[in-house]
């Protein structure tokens, strides 16, 4: 207990000294980032693939979608709401996108981009209103649209439609200088900016302050309801930009891409130390938790686990980080 | 004083009690109408309102229902439990691989239900003894479990006859009343009575409402939520054996997605996330409502996608109206 | 005094909530540069009325003036744009961020042109607030470390941290030492001189007669009376208020104490370092300190939700191992917690739920609820403690203060605890009420329980206690007796 | 030798007289692709289950299905749909909703072959004749493709390509991209390629070489993850044989080793299964170098037929195996005609 305590503070003085910038009091990164480290040894050991420019290339492509999506979805959780919505939201931009583009030069590819950035928002925007104004709760509402905007993307199944649009193709798959992914630059450039945004702006402030007790937010005179909206817009502009980068990835639109994300994301956002219920994150915590969640898979192929097994081993892993970082973080025990 | 003040509050009580659920139900009544008038005009007969329909339809979700009542109770207390699909995916592995090694059908009955319970018991602890957030230790669990069952499968399905697993989700009583949709039935009256009349229940709303408040007055928070986790592990795997005796059938793949039907259910019930919050009858409701609206649709023919906005736009108007009712109540006031 | 320095002006207000008329026509007006006490007992609808100001509520009808000017309050954010800041009787702190931020909360302060949120000046500035308020608080300390105490400090600060027109104060010196009163009571000095308005609300006869210039007093959401502070005196405040003559504020019985029923060897938990003492039948041991000074986290420890290091707690001479509430409350003890929101009540759950949550297991046989039973015991304490609600069914969410601790003490009342244990039993309550549970605990003493009582209010402590252990920094100082005591040798134990 | 052989020509010609006859002739009116000459199915009803709405394969399935229906003077009102979503238990309740509405004949097109059977008791209690798709149904007549066979075809065809591209030894790599949710059946698919590689050149040879991925629930996303996954682990590939359960599968996989950079036509040996719309693009764009066609367009051509012989209590040949082909890019346009 006593040592755990004092590896607990010294951990903190860690954090405190060298993430300052990104993290919030109180963040999990730490334990996060020996986790990884440990994960880092195992596969490296077990394969020495496993630390290589093209590995990590993978990784950081196949998290590229996830970690897109994460950004949006961390804004609106540190603000107390939920977003289920994403991934239908990522499939129907896609869909959507890959069908406008498939008469070539019908529509000019930037007009495109435009229309499926828009039609995230939108989407983001009605969550938002519903949530808001109408005043449900944000599980149901976005486990609502979930289902509905999913259900539309079925509209286009009979159409096939394969991407040969340059740029759209090169969003998800290029390289810069043949060695780090577009997508990571997005990652990298996104989690920055927004961290920056929550550190450094009262509308970021605002965001905890409304996750950590919005009926206070009220009484202090900031306008909960326009930010709660502004920030599942956030989410809706994330998953559809995380949309494009799918059918770039995946070379063609379908109505079922993107099903299932929102749990592949909520685990890397909780994981990554953001409250649910809202009042705490940070998108430091939210990288090394894509980290992870990324090597995980491709740590087990490395060491080629059975494909049964894989499943087993990935479960475990997520437990015992969560709980590892529980115990790190239990400042006084719990109670209750 | 006394007495009057008593008389009022009771009124009063009666007023709160039932009010959403109540709309609930009356959501059900009307779907339930619209579907059987729909059928009667597009086929010329009633495919609906048949035995023939309504009964399997019942038996279909019986476990449904049975693991909803659970969870029900366990939201209450502001705790998840996102494992339930996989630990359907495990038992049902496991019933088929024990019958097919020739163990007797009440023994393998009661080996899945104890991993359903180990399984409850190591998602309490880590949750209650750890202090991990349950929504995440829960869709780690999952995963664990579903990776148990495809490992002990090998991926592949196994049949599972047995007269005792057989009955489990096939036999009848009177005849008629299939055997699962007795257990359903027995489970919401359990449950029902937990919630409403009994002291754990009390105290479950009590450790939704403010658990610091319940444990300064000696209630044990989390020996009640390790309980509760339990029985979500005993009734998923109770889900589980009804499934695999339902599809005669044991696969991994059994139980995939089912945490958010159920929870849907749940919430379209009336339940907060938040805990506190929340009727046993409302998550009957809930369940009812989402599994008629599927059958109800797929016997128009309706296409699977449409059937899934249609869902989902039910599930926001039914949670809509209930909120709105809600803000007109306290603005006339 | 013309009109035209009538900086407030609060004219009929109304406001029903449910089964309740909180506010009936009140009207009330504000010089500029004065300090306006508001008097009244609890539920006579002071809140009420400065959460209307606020535009916390809407009022139903009435209104208000802002220097002569028709003003509709609609949401907080207008209400502060025209300057009027309050602290909330609540406490309002978000625990995840830090002191600093708390203090700025929704108002930030930006770097001039990009807008940026300036922490070096947030932080100095906090510290000079802060330090105004005389206490020692890291600006960037996290606000889940801080106790009731130094919370409520942060609340003042932040009411503080931005020029305000009008200053409300909803009990800021309930959760506050004798010290912290003084200093907060030289800040409400400075500012009168700046010209703010001051509304002052408070149960604390003593401090309206201190630092107010006139005091309105309402009774059940009607107003009664404005007077001049100086031309009054407490028996006629008091009676206006509960509409009856007081003899005694402090009524003190001589009940025999008799043998030893808990005795506390060498305690050290969190924030307790080494506190004997023994508590007898009968007896009314009062525990006084300063913030900070241990003694929440002593009767925290006392009832086993602070974990002991070391030390024995005997009772009835027998040794017992208190590891949880639960243990606690079976050994007979109950505890009134200093946060009855946080850990007092189920605030969504009705006054009945309330009242009989520590012994659900007597609300009958086996395995059900009798409601009847349930009801009738409820009902009981609901008359015998005369707590104000419409119904026993009524979420005490909506209960005033004074009643929400009337249904705590209930609580332990029905589960026959013999020692009790009430953490600043009379916070935000008024005097008709104070009374009533100096009685109650004076009944409980010859019933034959023992009671420690923690206060920070000296004339409370000096004449209810019948002894009193002083704490400082978690440890024991000194003690006296009832006789001994004097604010003097209190104030310099607690110091020490 | 030939007397066996006249014996069994004697007898399937008997047995059509005798049983298979309505069937074989409606057959014909189907192939004809064109209103039936008797409107047959008129005054019947017709249940079909899909195993996956939504992925081309299964649309071009219902499709033609619908078509044959009407062209057999069907009443579309009266040909009941419900989609299966690759679920079983979803599989087992669309049953029950169908059997509610007593059809005359019930196509089952479900991917768990053994929770068919339940399916195929309860049918066969309110006696109405199944017809399997693609998985076999107990008792029931079985139309489609025989999963191991065709994945054989398959297997033979890459292996022709490797030799073609200087024997197996130039090869690093074989790679199948399978779908273990999708139960035994549809692992056929990809260890009957397997076999075929096993048995030309010998298990031992063939077993370090191989490589089998889980590519999630048959669709691109999960493929495209696994395969990068499989890429960076083994970055020595260079030459592969690529493999996977349905064209999906395949486009997420291609789509992943061109992300990689690691993309050349001339060295990836792409042999896919199903050949739908999806399929025949990749072909065409020269992705994929064959494609063994399962013809969904056609299933109809099966089903129909088949169906109205049960309503008509005639037989119906217990095996109805679409007769697949290998498509490549000279003999598409043969089977699909350019657009
Ligand atoms: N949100 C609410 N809903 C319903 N009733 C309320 C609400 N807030 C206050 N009341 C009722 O209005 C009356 C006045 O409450 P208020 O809090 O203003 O009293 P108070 O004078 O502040 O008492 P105290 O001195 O204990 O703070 C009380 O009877 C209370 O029960
Ligand atoms: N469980 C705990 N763990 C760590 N520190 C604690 C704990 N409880 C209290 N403290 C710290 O110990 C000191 C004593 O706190 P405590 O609340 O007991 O003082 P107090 O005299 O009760 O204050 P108050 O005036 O609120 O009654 C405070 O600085 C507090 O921050
Ligand atoms: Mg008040
Ligand atoms: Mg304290």
């Amino acid at each position: 207990m006593n040592n755990l305590e004092a590896k607990n503070s010294k951990g903190k003085n860690l954090s405190k000294k060298f993430l300052g910038l990104f993290t919030q009091t109180k963040t999990p990164t730490p334990s996060l980032i020996i986790l990884y480290i440990i994960m880092a040894v195992i596969f490296a050991v077990s394969n020495d693939n496993f630390l290589t420019i093209v590995n990590f290339k993978g990784i950081f492509n196949n998290f590229a979608v996830y970690g897109i999506m994460a950004a949006g979805i961390t804004i609106v959780m540190i603000a107390g709401g939920f977003d289920l919505s994403i991934g239908s939201i990522a499939g129907l931009v896609g869909i959507v996108s890959a069908v406008l583009l498939m008469r070539e030069g019908f529509i000019p590819t930037p007009l495109v981009v435009i229309i499926a950035l828009v039609m995230g928002c939108v989407m983001g925007l009605i969550n938002g209103l519903i949530i808001t104004k109408v005043g449900i709760n944000p599980i149901i509402t976005t486990l609502g649209t979930l289902a509905t905007i999913r259900g539309i993307c079925y509209f286009w199944a009979k159409l096939n439609p394969r991407i040969y649009n340059d740029f759209i193709e090169g969003l998800g798959r290029k390289f810069l200088g043949n060695v780090i992914p577009y997508t990571t630059i997005y990652i990298v450039v996104i989690f920055v900016i927004l961290s920056l945004i929550l550190k450094f702006t009262r509308f970021g402030r605002d965001i905890y302050t409304i996750g950590g007790n919005e009926s206070l937010a009220r009484l202090a005179g900031i306008k909960v309801d326009r930010i709660k909206i502004i920030t599942y817009v956030i989410s809706g502009l994330f998953a559809a930009f995380a949309g494009l980068v799918l059918i770039s990835q995946l070379g063609s639109g379908r109505p079922e891409y993107g099903d299932g994300a929102e749990l592949e994301v909520l685990t890397i956002v909780v994981l990554g130390g953001v409250a649910v219920g809202g009042g705490k994150g940070n998108f430091l915590g939210v990288f090394i938790a894509l980290l992870i969640i990324g090597s995980i898979s491709n740590g087990m192929v490395m060491m080629d686990v059975p494909v049964y097994l894989r499943m087993v081993v990935k479960g475990a892993l997520l437990v015992f980080a969560i709980s590892l970082d529980a115990i790190r973080n239990r400042r006084r025990l719990q109670l209750y | 004083m006394a007495e009057t003040r008593l008389q009022e509050s009771n009124k009063e009580r009666k007023k709160v009690g039932i009010s959403n659920t109540l709309m609930l139900f009356i959501v059900l009544v009307i779907m339930i109408a619209f579907f059987g008038i729909t059928s009667q005009i597009k086929f010329g007969q009633q495919f609906f309102f048949s035995i023939l329909n309504i009964i399997p339809m019942l038996s279909n979700i019986s476990y449904i229902g049975i693991i909803a009542c659970i969870l029900t109770m366990l939201l209450i207390t502001g705790e998840m439990d996102f494992s339930i699909g996989g630990n359907i995916g495990l038992t049902s592995c496991l019933a088929a691989l024990l019958l097919s090694k020739g163990i007797n059908g009440v023994l393998v009955v009661l080996i899945c239900l104890a991993v359903g319970i180990l399984m409850g018991v190591f998602n309490g602890f880590i949750v209650t003894r750890l202090g991990v957030n349950s929504i995440i230790a829960t869709i780690g669990t999952m995963s664990i479990w579903r990776g148990i069952g495809y490992t002990l499968s090998n991926g592949e399905s196994m049949l599972a006859f047995n007269p005792v697993i057989d009955y489990l989700g096939r036999g009848t009583i009177f005849k008629y009343i299939p055997f699962p949709i007795i257990l359903f039935i027995i489970v919401i009256i359990l449950t029902y009575i937990i919630m409403n009349r009994s002291k754990i229940g009390r105290r479950i709303y009590a450790i939704g409402v403010n658990p610091m408040a319940s444990y300064l007055s000696g209630t044990n928070v989390k020996g009640i939520k390790f309980l509760l986790f339990i029985f979500c592990g005993a009734a998923a795997s109770l889900g589980g054996l009804i499934l695999t005796s339902l599809s005669a059938v044991g696969m991994p793949q059994h139980g995939q997605g089912l945490e958010l039907t159920v929870v849907s259910a749940v919430i379209l019930g009336g339940t907060a996330l938040s805990g506190g919050k929340g009727q046993i009858l409302g998550t009957l409701a809930g369940v009812l409502i989402l599994s008629i609206l599927y059958n109800g649709l797929t016997m128009l023919n309706i296409m699977y996608f449409y059937i899934q906005i249609i869902r989902g736009i039910v599930l926001i108007l039914v949670v809509a109206t209930y909120e709105i009712r809600q803000s007109r109540a306290l603005r006339r006031v | 005094m013309t009109e035209n320095n009538i900086v407030l002006k609060m004219e009929k207000i109304t406001k029903q909530f449910p089964g309740v008329l909180a506010l009936d026509s009140v009207s009330i007006d504000l010089k500029k540069g004065e300090v306006l006490g508001i008097l009244g007992e609890n539920g006579a609808g002071k809140s009420t009325l400065i959460k209307i100001l606020a535009g916390n509520y809407i009022k139903d009808s009435g209104e208000i003036f802002i220097d002569g000017e028709k003003f509709e309050i609609n949401n907080p954010g207008e209400a502060m744009a025209s300057g009027i800041r309050v602290i909330y009787q609540e406490l309002n702190t978000l625990n995840n961020l830090t002191v600093a931020e708390n203090i700025f909360i929704g108002e930030q302060l930006v770097k001039t042109g990009l807008k940026i949120v300036d922490w070096k000046s947030m932080v100095k500035k906090s510290k000079i607030i802060l330090e105004s308020l005389n206490v020692d608080l890291n600006p960037k300390a996290v606000m889940e470390d801080l106790s009731v105490s130094e919370k409520q400090v942060v609340e003042i600060a932040k009411a503080l941290s931005k020029e305000a027109k009008i200053l409300v104060m909803d009990e800021p010196t309930a959760a506050l030492s004798e010290d912290d009163t003084k200093s907060l009571f030289r800040i409400i000095c400075t500012l009168k001189e700046k010209g703010v308005s001051i509304i002052y609300i408070s149960h604390r006869l003593k401090e309206i007669f201190e630092i107010t210039d006139r005091v309105t007093v309402l009774r059940d959401g009607k107003k009664v009376k404005t007077l001049v502070t100086a031309e009054t005196n407490t028996n006629e405040l008091v009676s206006l208020m509960v509409g009856r003559d007081i003899k005694e504020m402090y009524p003190k019985r001589e009940v025999p104490i008799t043998e030893t029923v808990m005795e506390v060897k060498g305690l050290i938990a969190e924030g307790v370092n080494n506190i004997s003492f023994n508590l007898k039948r009968g007896e009314i041991l009062g525990v006084f300190g300063l913030l900070g000074s241990g003694r929440t986290s002593l009767v925290k420890a006392l009832f086993g939700a602070n974990p002991i290091k070391s030390g024995e707690i005997f009772i009835k001479g027998k040794k017992v191992s208190i590891k949880s509430p639960r243990r606690a409350r079976d050994s007979k003890i109950g505890l009134v917690p200093l946060d009855r929101k946080m850990e007092g009540l189920a605030l969504a759950l009705g006054v009945k739920e309330n009242i009989t949550l520590a012994n659900i297991n007597d609300l009958g046989r086996g395995f059900l609820i009798n409601k009847k039973t349930e009801a009738l015991k409820a009902e009981k304490w609901a008359d015998s403690l005369n707590i104000r609600t419409p119904s026993i069914n009524t979420e005490v969410n909506s209960l005033s203060g004074g009643n929400q601790q009337k249904v705590v003490l209930a609580r332990w009342l029905e589960s026959g605890s013999e020692i009790i244990i009430l953490n600043e039993p009379t916070r935000g309550i008024d005097v008709g009420a104070k009374i009533e549970i100096y009685k109650l605990m004076q009944d409980l003493c010859e019933k034959g329980a023992a009671i420690i009582m923690i206060s920070s209010e000296l004339p409370e402590i000096l004449s209810i206690a019948d002894r009193i252990i002083v704490m400082s920094k978690g440890r024991f100082t000194d003690q006296y007796t009832k006789n001994e005591a004097t604010e003097e040798k209190l104030l310099s134990a607690a110091c020490l | 030798g030939c007397t066996t052989a006249q014996a069994a020509t004697e007898k399937t010609v008997a047995e059509s007289e005798s049983g298979y006859a309505l069937y074989e002739q409606l057959r014909g009116y189907a192939q004809a692709n064109k209103e039936w000459p008797e409107k047959l199915a008129a005054d019947y009803s017709l249940a079909f289950t899909n195993i996956m709405g939504g992925i081309p394969f299964c649309e071009s399935v219902w499709q033609n299905v619908q078509d044959q229906w009407k062209f057999a003077g069907g009443d579309p009102n009266k040909l009941y749909y419900a989609d299966n979503q690759y679920d079983a238990t979803m599989g087992l309740q669309n049953a029950d909703i169908l059997l509610a509405k007593k059809p005359d004949v019930f196509i089952n097109f479900q991917f768990d072959s053994k929770v068919n059977s339940i399916i195929s008791n309860k049918f066969s209690a309110a006696n109405i004749p199944i017809i399997a798709v693609d998985v076999p149904t107990p008792g029931a007549p079985f139309m489609g493709v025989n999963n191991f066979q065709v994945a054989y075809m398959a297997g033979e065809k890459a292996i022709e390509l490797v030799e073609a591209a200087g024997g197996i030894d130039a090869i690093d790599k074989i790679i199948l991209m399978q779908m273990p949710s999708g139960g035994e059946v549809v692992m056929l698919r990809s260890e009957g390629f397997y076999q075929a590689f096993a048995d030309k050149y010998g298990a031992d040879k063939i077993d370090p070489m191989t490589i089998r991925g889980d590519g999630g629930a048959g669709e691109a996303e999960q493929a495209n993850q696994a395969l990068t996954d499989i890429l960076s682990a083994n970055p020595d590939i260079e030459n592969a044989v690529l493999t996977s359960v349905n064209e999906q599968t395949m486009s997420g996989c291609i789509a992943a080793v061109q992300t990689a950079g690691r993309w050349d036509p001339e060295k990836w040996i792409v042999v896919t299964q199903g050949c739908d719309e999806t399929g025949q693009q990749q072909l065409r764009d020269g992705l994929t170098d064959a494609s063994v066609a399962y013809f969904p367009e056609k299933y109809g051509e099966y089903l129909i037929p088949a169906s109205v012989a049960l309503m008509n209590g005639a037989l119906v040949p217990p095996f109805l195996y679409v007769e697949n082909e290998v498509i490549t890019l000279d003999n598409i346009d043969e089977y699909y005609p350019a657009k």
